[in-house]
């Protein structure tokens, strides 16, 4: 099943693109989990995902900790902590 | 009673204002934040996750109408490119008692800056930097729990 | 950066507003006290004692800026004859940090509600009657002593 | 030396006027003394000043309890308590 990648701020720009449309492998049962993943796939990845305490993260919209279980989302989002306001 | 707005156009503060004011409330309280030239900012770019933010927004102005007597609570986000002075955000609370409008702005403005997807990036004479969240934020929006 | 004024002229959020934010802020904190129309008030007059209204109102201004790091505080009391809906009070505090904003407006009103010298008559389909003083306004002024 | 009382809200409608410019007696020690002094000059001012508890006052723009020393000032205003904001 397809999982629809997001990714924001300084996230996005070092990985390149805003969104990516994946087909999740097996074996990947936490959010800390697929990032690891996604950074073996490119440099941009690699370097945007180098320190994941830096990183925050959504399933479906709803902001959970890197530990939280992935389960099968349709939409994930990978960014850095909040600044608006 | 409750009104959350994302969008690029500037903040009219009158009119933000005027829509708050039409809840019949006694008193107003409002919080507007300003694009500062701090360090030779020359601009300010506001990043956010469209629909993820607008449902965030929600959930902290509900927040504040289960835990104040509220009329009416306005939260208004500018996002894309601005300048300095231009207003990044406007929050509104509107209450019989001043004192729930009062305590609701600020728990409004200070969940917000922890809570909802939103991210600036700084345009300097020497190149752009992404602004790091402060510790001093994450203690203003702890106070409000519990 | 204090401005006081004590005028029967409606006032204007836009103006008030724009007024502070010229202070060079990062964050702006207001509180705007309206007329309402609670049991039946068709009218309300607001009297005041010229010229020791005003150096109250720059006495707990210049409390304010002492307590707090603000770049402006701008209060503006309207006196006179006014209706359901009219603005009667705006306080503005600006600051570089928005708490010394929201802290510093939540103690001007405060404040004032007890010690600047105003005093409201209410006009209902039975007459007249002056407002009475609410112990709840002393509580509120209180907390900010010490 | 002549002495400007002003009246503020109910206490002015009262008595009937906003202010009045009088010569104190001798023997007045407190603004207490002087309000039991005015509520004798006519009815009004004793209708006004009849509950003490419920006045307020000001010598030449300063706020005092009513138990403060009367002096000789300029101005003295006396007023309900105050209801503005």
């Amino acid at each position: 099943m397809a999982t629809e990648i997001l990714y924001f701020a300084w996230v996005r720009e070092k990985i390149g693109v805003g969104a990516e449309t994946l087909n999740l492998p097996d074996g990947l049962s936490t959010v800390a989990d697929l990032v690891g993943w996604l950074a073996g796939r490119s440099d941009g990845h690699a370097e945007a995902f180098a320190e994941p305490a830096r990183l925050r993260a959504a399933i479906d919209q709803v902001f959970v900790p890197l530990e939280a279980t992935l389960g099968q989302p349709r939409e994930i989002a990978i960014f850095p902590p909040v600044t608006g306001g | 009673m409750i009104a959350v707005t994302v969008d690029p156009a500037p903040i009219e503060i009158g009119a933000e204002h005027a829509a708050i004011a039409a809840s019949g409330a006694g008193g107003i309280a409002t919080f507007t934040g300003i694009v500062r030239a701090d360090d030779g900012v020359a601009a300010l770019t506001l990043e956010h996750y469209p629909g993820a933010t607008e449902a965030a927004l929600h959930v902290l102005a509900e927040a504040a109408a289960a835990r104040w007597e509220l009329t009416g609570v306005r939260v208004t986000h500018r996002v894309g490119w601005m300048v300095p002075g231009d207003l990044v955000v406007f929050v509104g609370t509107a209450a019989r008692h001043r004192a729930a409008a009062l305590e609701a702005c600020a728990f409004l403005i200070d969940r917000l800056k922890t809570e909802a997807p939103f991210w600036k990036k700084e345009t300097l004479a020497a190149g752009e930097r992404w602004v790091e969240p402060r510790g001093s934020d994450d203690a203003a929006a702890a106070r409000w729990i519990g």
